[in-house]
This record gives structure tokens, C-alpha cells and sequence, in this order.
């Protein structure tokens, strides 16, 4: 789940590091009343889920209130990676003697938790990481004991800090890497953190996502989930137990399985069509999951044909297909669509489907060259 | 033979009497797994599908002699689970359990691995020996014994090819899902490390998906460690970078672990990858015959 | 470092463990006021740093206000293995269905935290542990993941619990351990742990020891020490660096180092003395530690020699010379002491005492041995 | 030969520049002790008494291949400097820091273990192999090289010891100070089994006290497999039970740990325990010369 930076730095703040606060504004008005409250140079940063904010002229300076009241209006509204951005942050302009990069992430092939630094601060990490990846500097967790503080003094000694800044960024790494641990995060990242004009230190921009599989226990961060950051049909999809995630083709598709999902968009493509959407309607697969799934396929309007690929294992297709019958009597289905329902109790399934006169396709390839076939007569 | 799970496994279901357990221990017994015992904290007593339910997982070991474990208790308690079996000296733990935290995973990885134990998932199928041995969430009359050793990243996508395997009247001689998480006990490379070494797999089937690295990295221990056939699969190659699809794991994110990539260092260790799921079994077919 | 009842019962509140809340009193009226206040039957219990408390008569009932006044007079003042009762705790008698016994320790062998509990609630633990060493139930904690769940349940099994009390019981064990690791505990314990009349878990008395190496990051236990439970000496000799422990017998020592100073005591004892008390200088034994130290050793009206034994390692003698001679200057020392210097440039330690008319023994048994005969020459 | 440090020892100081690591480090050098590193963090280019400073102990000991490592940090900063040395690979670690508290042993001890490292301490004097290497606070004069093992719990007690062994001629191999807190790396045992297999050493003194069952579980360890003479004494016979005599591991509750406990199991082990610590020369005397 992602946050927002204004929230990443709330979060981080509570950690004992030192932030660069500033006030949330969903209008120019009150971007205005904020540079006016703040003083100063002000720096005005677009609240949106996505990356790339600097590059889509979503931060920007301004030089007083007037200024900021232009420069929020400037931003707000403008459309970031497909993110409307509804909020900036204003914030103090702050006077930057040295900028590093401080991030800990899930080291998937270390099975941990790792913690990076570089001195290459306020610049894109990802590209660092590829073009000059002796730049980075890593300290792994231990999986039990976490991030001892030699670790975090490690690597202020490999930034190049020396005196007092050893101390002050070791601190600020080790409260990283508790919050990152505490709040569940998949990403927990300052960039930059520098070193002002006073010679403290602040973290500028920050950016945190949560572990889904920890929502349950991480309800504070619940609440900080921003509904209009997220597809609504998604969120609805998710509220059910259903992962859906739109995609931009005509072919909709509601499958059993993440996996058996992926080959079926991936067979669709491969028959020269476009999914429309990925759809895990789950294990389950009842009469309810099946017809809301089916709604939330057909609430596209892009789409132009259905295909419903069930692999009964533990839920019968004779179960699959009643609940099918039943979502499609509930359902005014105006596309066409292609069911392939095979496994347990499969003829049972089979039979049912075709009294109700569907026609139930056998193989995954075939199913998927039907529906890209109906889908081009269709359009 | 076969891996990992046979007629010598004496399986402990933890979680047995919620839902999901205890329908299962239904699917597992009837197909012939020997499942010892059950664990329920405060279950002690009951019988579920025959089998005796324990309150700890000590008792049930000490008690019924189970090796091996296979876990169905809720996400928030998956991961002291796998702690006790562990503790207990179980040498294999299969989590069946979706929707574990990343950061439970960690600890767990490791712990078992110093105790000289083997997880396999969490969030995956679990596992068969057709013929001997269920242990997992999988329908068991699609499998048939046979040459072909399968390891899958993914649920239902596996069952979708192990059909078809059997339908192309080539059977398994082991099945395993992995599972799809960040974080997972068991990998390919230990999996294919495990059928190479097996008499009775003659050629293997992996089935993988985007994110993360451990495609590329099995295949270049294919490269150097397998000499028997392999066919492989890559779901996810139409999804966009970013995004999650079902599995935690499916994430492609800075040009890693994209399908491409994967299939790339695939088809170079010599795996022969094919363009869709249907495909598989059609191509060890041919691999098969000569 | 001990604390009161009522304070660990106060920290296992804060842990979620239910307790029976009750209030401290320094004076029978004020006893009378919280019976008044609480209502019903109270227990009344002297709050001292000491065990036995039942035994002694520091903990009765009183059947309501007056009761409670005449109870709690008979229980302030009295001593109880040396500790005087300023305060009793006054709380609501409970109804007990079951009683159980849960501590945490520092497990030596084990070198970790082991959890204990047992059926047998109530009573002397280390009875228990002596006559009947199959009542305990015992769980060690990993020494970096800490107790696990299953572990908090296991217990619960062990000591025949079933139902929603194998829940509650995991769950205050897993609090108590939880409190023994965050305060630094070297003893946490709850006896008895209750289900009460409501059928609810119920912490009826508790203990807890804080780590006195730990008291440096444990702020907040350093402000429950209750000083009037310590002796005055040994307070202020730990204020300086020194340990002293107060013992019965009349021969002062002064010793650098906790084993030589217990060898040295021991040398006392096997030439028929017995000392006054346990003396460590500490290493450095600089003039002002060791003018300190012989007020302390001197401010016991009982002491009738002192002995000094210095093994001068890194700190050379001549410099611990100096200091004992200013040291002396400075005290108006009454009784005959000996003084044993030895090590590092001993020959000059000791020239500069023989200079100043003090006699240095060379061996520690010769030493001893001559103090003893002083005292009694003294007596 | 010789136990733990010889020449070939390449000395690390951690906290080398702080008053006690300065000093001590001088007092080292000056006795022969190969001291090759110190460590402080933010001291690299510094020098003390001749020994160059480095940030962290995986620099030094990238830079100067140091073997040991002898630990002179304030007490909340011990743990973690014991766990800097053994990630960076030092097998043997003398912790001689005062007051760290018990439960960062309890991790600290299991972790030095598993990863199959010494830990001597904390609150030790440390141990010296005389004319070869001092490693610790000790006062190195007083040591001889010759032919008696010691170990104890102790500091000042011990040197009194080692003081009236050199001087009634009998010198020794090494000598151990393992430290008298409730935890330590090393123990007793650890210690006698190596004096056990040193060759060099033709005798064992072992210096206990009050409190655990360290000196009990010695005895058990002495009858089974110690063959060599030993003469051993127990500090604390008249400390009363319950309080805590300067060190932690001191304290006498509930019947165990006592004097005279500890006395008793020695004797059956076949060890001369002295009545007093001046007796410990006299006994060992008596001993070698038969």
C-alpha cells in the first residue's frame, strides 16, 4: 500500500528524525495562507502516489505566498503518471550543504531487511543502482537481531562522514530501519536527507509503503490509505477478496488463481488480443465472488468480449457453474463471452452450462483465440 | 522414488479443525496421505476425519512420531506456527497459509534454516507424490505418477499444466508449489537440485512468474547443475511494471524480473520455455519421446 | 534493585495484565480512608523489600474501615527480617477460583530468560522447586525472538487450563516476559496469578527485580528505589563508586576487587574474627575514594579493627600510599589497623608508610591474622 | 605451548582511544603484546602507543589481519562492539568492560556461539600467556612462564594467586580471568578442558565464588575428564546469603551456590581446595613437587 510523502515524513518524525514539516493544502488559497504562515521561500510539492513528481513539474519553488498561490494552482489538478494530483505539501525552501540517500528495503534474495546509503542524494536511486552501483552502500539486518549500530556507523563512515555527522546519521538510519520494521513497510526511503544550512540534519522527501499482508496489524496505516489515489473498482474488488487490476485492452477476464490469471492475459496476447484487466476471483470462487467479479469486468466500458477460465480443483466446476448460471441471471451480460471450465466434477459443470445453453471451450488456447475472435467482431 | 513426500511421511496438520484444515485432512486422507495427527491449541481430543487432534505440536510429534507438518492457521499466527513445528523438530513444514507479512517471513526463513529444517511456502499448494503421498491443497486425481518432476511458483496455473501433463500420458514423479511470496522457505534451485538427484524424475517441468530474481538465478543453476530436460513457463508476460498482480511476488519493478529477462536465461541454461501454459505439455511431449 | 509490590504491580498494568489495584497507605487512618473507599473486605499488606511477608504477619484481612485502621497499625512499624514497614497496601480481598504461580528469571545454565508457572499458586515457589520439581512447568525464551506464542500456550496446557483461560493465561505470560525484557528485569513474577470469582485472570501479587547493570537505561525504575528500604552506607558508598555490604562482625575491611575483598573477609573468618563488612575501593583507589571508604568502614560503632589490603596491579602502591596517608590526615582514626600493600612498586608504597610510622604486613593470612588479635586486644 | 593467546595473537583494541582502552593498550605494548589494531569510531588516522586507529573493526581487521580482539567500550556499547568482532570474523574476543547488563548477554552470548567464536568476560581481567602475550588489565610483571594452568572468576584475587605462584617458583602457562557476571562467554569448563590438552601445563588452579553453579558444574567436568593435579579456591565463605558481593554473578539464594557447596563438589572431584587464598601457592607447591 502506498502513502503519501507528507504522511512517510509524519511517520518518520515520530522516529525521532528531524523533518522538513510543512503544511498539506488542497487548494491555492490555502497553499497561499501556508507560505504566508511558513515565511520565507516555500517549496511546493504535489501529493500523489507515483514517482517522476520533479520531472512532471509537480515541486516547484515559490518566493511568497502570491507566488505560491500561482505555483499550487499550477500543480494542483495536473495529472502525474495517470495521478491527479489533489494535494501539495508547502513547505519551508531549506538551504541544502549535503544531500545522501538513505532507503531500507526487502532484500528479497538475502531473505531480509537491507539498508542503503549514498552519497549520491536527491537524484534517482534506481539509475545510481545501475550506472554506478559501487555508489550505493549496503548494510544487511540480521533476521533476528536487526540492525546493530556498528552497522548504521558503517555506513557513515562509507558516506565520508566524519565528527558529529557519523552520529547524527547513524541515529536517523537505525530509526529508519524501526519504523521500516515496526509500520511493515516494503519501502521506507529518505531522498534527500541533508545536511542544512545550521548543520543539522532533515529528511526532505520521504516515501514509505506498507506490506499489504500486514494491514491487519498496522491499522494506523490503514487510515492512511487515500481512496482517491486508487482505481475504485479495485478497491472495490479488494474489499470482496478479489484482485483485480485494470489493464488498457478490450478483453476481460475473470480467472481462478493469480498464476492461471497471469497465463491467461499473457494466451489472450499471444492470440493478438489485449486483456482488459487482471482478475483472481480466489479460491472460492461462489456464486457472489463470481457474479461481483463479473460486474467489476463488465463496469469497463472498453470491454468487448469476456473470457471466464475456472480450473475446478477443490471447488467443483458443477459448483462453478451454478454460481455462474446464477451471476448471469442477475447480470445483463451484453458482450460476448467465452467460458473454459475444466477439472473436478468438469462434465457435471459442463453439462449444466450447456443446458443453459453455453458453450463450455476445453483447452486454455483455444478459449483464448474464441474470445479475441469475438472480440474483433464485436468491435 | 520421489521427493520430499512419500509413504514414509507422517504428516501433522496444524490448524486442523478451522475450515480450511480440516476439509482438507478430508482431501488428504482420502487420498491416501498417512496423516498422523492434527494440532488445534485446546483441541485435544478431537477427531477430525480420523485423525487425533493435539494441543501442541511437541505432544503430537512425541505422541504419533509425525515428520513432517503442513499448516493452515491464519495469517497472523502462520509464522509462530512454523516456529513451534520447528521447535518440535519437524524436518519439513509446508504453509499452506496466504497473506503472511513479509517481515514474519524473514525471521522464519532463517530460524529454519539453521535448524536444519525445509519450508516450503508459505502462500503455495504444497506438494504430491501421485500415488503416495498429498500434502497440499491440490486436487489429487489430475496427478498420475510418471517421469516428470514439476515446481511451480503458482496454484492453480500448476494444476492447469499437471492436467495436462497426464492428460498427454505423462505423470509426475513429484509436484511442488513453491509458492508465490517475496519470501519463501524453499526455491527452485533446491527443488531442481532435488529432482536432479532423483532416479525416478527423468525430465522437469518449472512454472514461473514475473518478479523478483529466482528465475534467472535457477537457470543459470540449471546451467551448471541439471542434465535432464527441462520445459519451463513464465505466467506475467502481458503485465505492466509496477502493478501486483495476486501474488505478492508479481511485482516487476526497475526492469527486474521482467518475463523477458526470464525467459531469456532460461532458454540460454537450455530450458526449453514455452509461449503459453497450453504449450508446456505439448513440448515435454516431444522432449519426452526422444 | 528491588521495588515494591505495588510498583511491579503497577509496570504488569501497564503490560495489559489485570491487577488487583489497590492503594498505598502510610498511616492507619489513611488505611481506614482507602477500605472506606474500596468498599467490602480489603487485604492489607506491608509493602517491604523482603520475602516471608505472610509469615511475619505482614499481610491480613480487615473486614472494613475500623478493621482496617486496627490492622494497619498492627502492621506499621513492625520489622520484618530487618525492614521496617513504612507503608501497607491496601486492596479489594478477592474471591479465588483457581491460583497459579508465573515468574520469569535470568537462567544461568541456560544463560536466557526462562519462563516458569505452576498449578501449585500461591505458596513458596522455591519450596515447590525443591520438594516437588515436576509442579514447574518451565519455557526458555530464544535468546534473540523471545517467547513465542505456542510457547505462552504450551504453558497454559501444562497447567491443565482449558478454554478462553489457556488464551489469557498466554497471553499475561507473554506480557510478563515482555515486561522482564523491556525493564531489565533479573525476576519478574506473579504468585498467585488468579482466576477470580468472574471466572477472570487477576495478578493477586507481584515481583519485580531490576538489573542494577541496567539501571542506566531504565530511568524510570531508578525513581521507584525507595531509600528507607536500603542502608544508608551502601547507598552512599554505591553513589561513589564503592560496594559495601554491611555485615555483623567487628573487623573492618577495605579491599580493591570483589573477590580479594571476599578472600580477605574469608582470611578474617578462618583466623576466628569476623568482619564488619564488605568493602570493594574499586580499582582506581585514588586519596578521595579511599578517605571515603574508611568513613564508611569506620561510621559502624561496632568496628574495632580495620584491615586494609590493597594488591596494588595497575594502580601503583606508592600511589595508593599517598592516598592512604592523606586519607588519614584527614580522619581521626581511633581503632588499630593493619595495613597489607602489595604489587606494583610496593617496595616504594611501603617506605613511604614505614615513613610515617606505619607498619605494612606482607602476606594476607599474616595479615588477617594480626587484625584479629588487634580487635580482641581492642574489645 | 600455551592456551587462547600466544605470539602468533594479533591484537585488536576496541574503545582504543577512551582512558582505560589507552592506557591498557600501553601497557600491553609495553609488555610484548602484538596489539596490531585499535578501533574508535571516527579515530581512523590516529595512533595510540604506536597502534594505528580505524573507524570499524572490519576495516582493521581488513587492514591488519588481527586474530583477537580485546574490548575496552563503556558498558552500553558493549554488546554491540562484541557483535562488530564477530561479524568481522575475530574468533576470540575479550569483553573486559564492567556492568553490562544481563539480558544483552543473553544475545550476545548465543550469537558469539553460533557463529563459532570465543567470547572471554565481560567484567574479566582477561588472560596473558606470560612472556608472549597480555591480553588484559592484569599487572604483567608479576607472571612467570611455567608450568600452572589458572582460571577464576576473579581480578585482584586472581593476581594475588598468580603473585604467590611466581613467587614461590611455580610459574605459569596462561592464566584465564573469565569474569564473575551471570553470563559470560567462557566458562570454567571451557577453560579446564583447554588446560586439560595444553601440553604445558602440568597443573590447574581454579579460583571460584559464591553465587551459580559454575564451580559445581566444574567438578563434574574435572572428575570425568581433568587427569592433571588441581588446586582450587572458593572467595565468599562468609557471605551472607541473598546479597550481592561487587560482582553480580555473586549473590547466594535459596541453598545454591553457596561456599561450602561448591567446596564439597570440588573436594569429590579430587581438587585441593585451600582453606585460604594464601594457601593456594603452598598447596600447588606441594603438589608439583611430588
Amino acid at each position: 500500500m502506498n502513502i503519501h510523502e507528507y504522511q512517510a515524513a509524519e511517520i518518520l518524525q515520530q522516529y525521532g528524525i528531524p523533518i522538513n514539516a510543512g503544511i498539506v493544502c488542497d487548494s491555492a488559497d490555502a497553499a497561499a495562507d501556508a507560505a504566508q504562515k511558513i515565511g520565507g521561500k516555500v517549496v511546493i510539492k504535489a501529493q500523489v502516489h507515483s514517482g517522476g513528481r520533479g520531472k512532471a513539474g509537480g515541486v516547484k519553488l515559490a518566493e511568497g505566498p502570491d507566488d505560491a498561490r500561482k505555483v499550487a494552482s499550477e500543480i494542483l489538478g495536473i495529472d502525474i503518471s495517470g495521478h491527479i494530483v489533489n494535494m501539495v505539501l508547502v513547505a519551508p525552501a531549506v538551504d541544502i550543504q549535503r544531500e545522501v540517500y538513505l532507503g531500507a528495503v526487502i532484500d528479497r534474495d538475502g531473505r531480509g531487511v537491507t539498508v542503503m546509503a549514498s552519497a549520491e542524494g536527491g537524484v534517482d536511486i534506481e539509475e545510481v543502482a545501475r550506472d554506478t552501483p559501487e555508489k550505493i552502500h549496503t548494510e544487511t539486518a540480521h533476521p533476528h537481531l536487526g540492525l546493530r549500530d556498528y552497522q548504521c556507523r558503517r555506513l557513515a563512515f562509507k558516506l565520508g562522514l566524519e565528527g558529529k555527522q557519523v552520529g547524527g546519521f547513524a541515529k536517523i538510519a537505525k530509526a529508519v530501519f524501526k519504523a521500516f520494521t515496526e509500520k511493515d513497510a516494503g519501502l521506507c526511503e529518505i531522498n534527500p536527507l541533508i545536511i542544512n544550512g545550521d548543520g543539522e540534519w532533515q529528511a526532505i522527501d520521504s516515501k514509505i509503503t506498507i506490506d499489504d499482508n500486514a494491514l491487519y496489524r498496522q491499522k494506523a496505516a490503514e487510515e492512511l490509505r487515500d481512496l482517491r489515489e486508487e482505481n475504485e473498482i479495485e478497491v472495490q474488488a479488494r474489499a470482496h477478496g478479489i484482485s483485480f487490476v485494470k489493464l488498457d485492452g478490450n478483453i476481460g477476464c475473470m480467472v481462478n488463481g493469480a498464476g492461471l490469471s497471469m497465463a491467461t492475459m499473457d494466451a489472450v496476447k499471444f492470440q493478438g488480443g489485449e486483456p482488459a484487466n487482471f482478475l483472481d476471483v480466489g479460491g472460492g470462487a461462489s456464486a457472489d465472488q463470481v457474479t461481483l467479479a463479473l460486474n467489476l469486468v463488465l463496469a469497463e466500458p472498453d470491454v468487448k468480449a469476456v473470457l471466464i477460465n475456472i480450473f475446478g480443483g477443490i471447488t467443483r466446476c458443477d459448483v462453478v457453474a451454478q454460481g455462474l448460471l446464477e451471476a448471469m441471471g442477475k447480470i445483463d451480460v451484453k458482450v460476448p463471452f467465452v467460458i473454459r471450465l475444466i477439472g473436478t466434477n468438469q462434465a457435471e459443470g459442463q453439462k449444466l452450462l450447456a443446458d443453459a445453453g453455453i458453450t463450455v471451450v476445453e483447452r486454455m488456447d483455444e478459449a483464448a483465440k474464441q474470445v479475441v475472435a469475438a472480440a474483433e467482431g464485436a468491435a | 522414488m520421489s521427493i520430499l513426500v512419500n509413504n514414509q511421511t507422517r504428516l501433522l496438520v496444524q490448524g486442523i479443525t478451522g475450515r480450511e484444515g480440516s476439509f482438507h485432512t478430508g482431501q488428504m486422507v482420502e487420498y491416501g496421505t498417512n496423516v498422523v495427527a492434527g494440532v488445534t491449541p485446546g483441541g485435544l481430543g478431537k477427531d477430525v476425519h480420523g485423525v487425533p487432534v493435539f494441543n501442541t505440536v511437541s505432544d503430537a510429534v512425541e505422541k504419533t512420531d509425525a515428520n513432517t507438518s503442513i499448516i493452515y492457521v491464519p495469517a497472523p499466527f502462520a509464522a509462530d506456527a512454523i516456529y513451534e513445528a520447528t521447535d518440535a523438530g519437524i524436518k519439513l513444514i509446508i504453509c499452506i497459509t496466504e497473506g503472511v507479512p513479509t517481515l514474519d517471513m524473514v525471521g522464519v526463513y532463517h530460524y529454519v534454516k539453521q535448524a536444519g529444517a525445509r519450508l516450503i511456502g508459505p502462500n503455495c499448494p504444497g506438494l504430491i507424490t501421485p500415488g503416495e503421498a498429498k500434502v497440499g491443497i491440490m486436487p489429487g486425481y489430475i496427478h498420475d505418477r510418471g517421469p516428470v518432476g514439476l515446481v511451480s511458483r503458482s496454484g492453480t496455473l500448476t494444476y492447469e499444466v499437471v492436467n495436462a501433463l497426464t492428460q498427454a500420458g505423462l505423470g509426475q514423479s513429484s509436484a511442488v508449489g513453491i509458492g508465490g511470496d517475496p519470501i519463501i522457505g524453499t526455491n527452485f534451485i533446491d527443488v531442481l537440485d532435488l529432482f536432479q538427484n532423483d532416479p525416478e524424475t527423468e525430465a522437469i517441468v518449472m512454472i514461473g512468474e514475473i518478479g523478483g530474481s529466482d528465475e534467472e538465478q535457477a537457470a543459470e543453476f540449471i546451467k551448471n547443475n541439471v542434465t535432464k530436460p527441462m520445459v519451463g513457463f513464465i505466467a506475467g508476460q502481458t503485465a505492466p511494471p509496477g502493478k501486483r498482480m495476486g501474488h505478492a511476488g508479481a511485482i516487476i519493478s526497475g526492469g527486474e524480473g521482467t518475463a523477458a529477462a526470464k525467459i531469456k536465461a532460461l532458454e540460454a541454461a537450455g530450458v526449453k520455455v514455452a509461449d503459453t501454459a497450453a504449450g508446456v505439455a505439448d513440448i515435454m511431449a516431444q522432449q519426452m519421446k526422444r
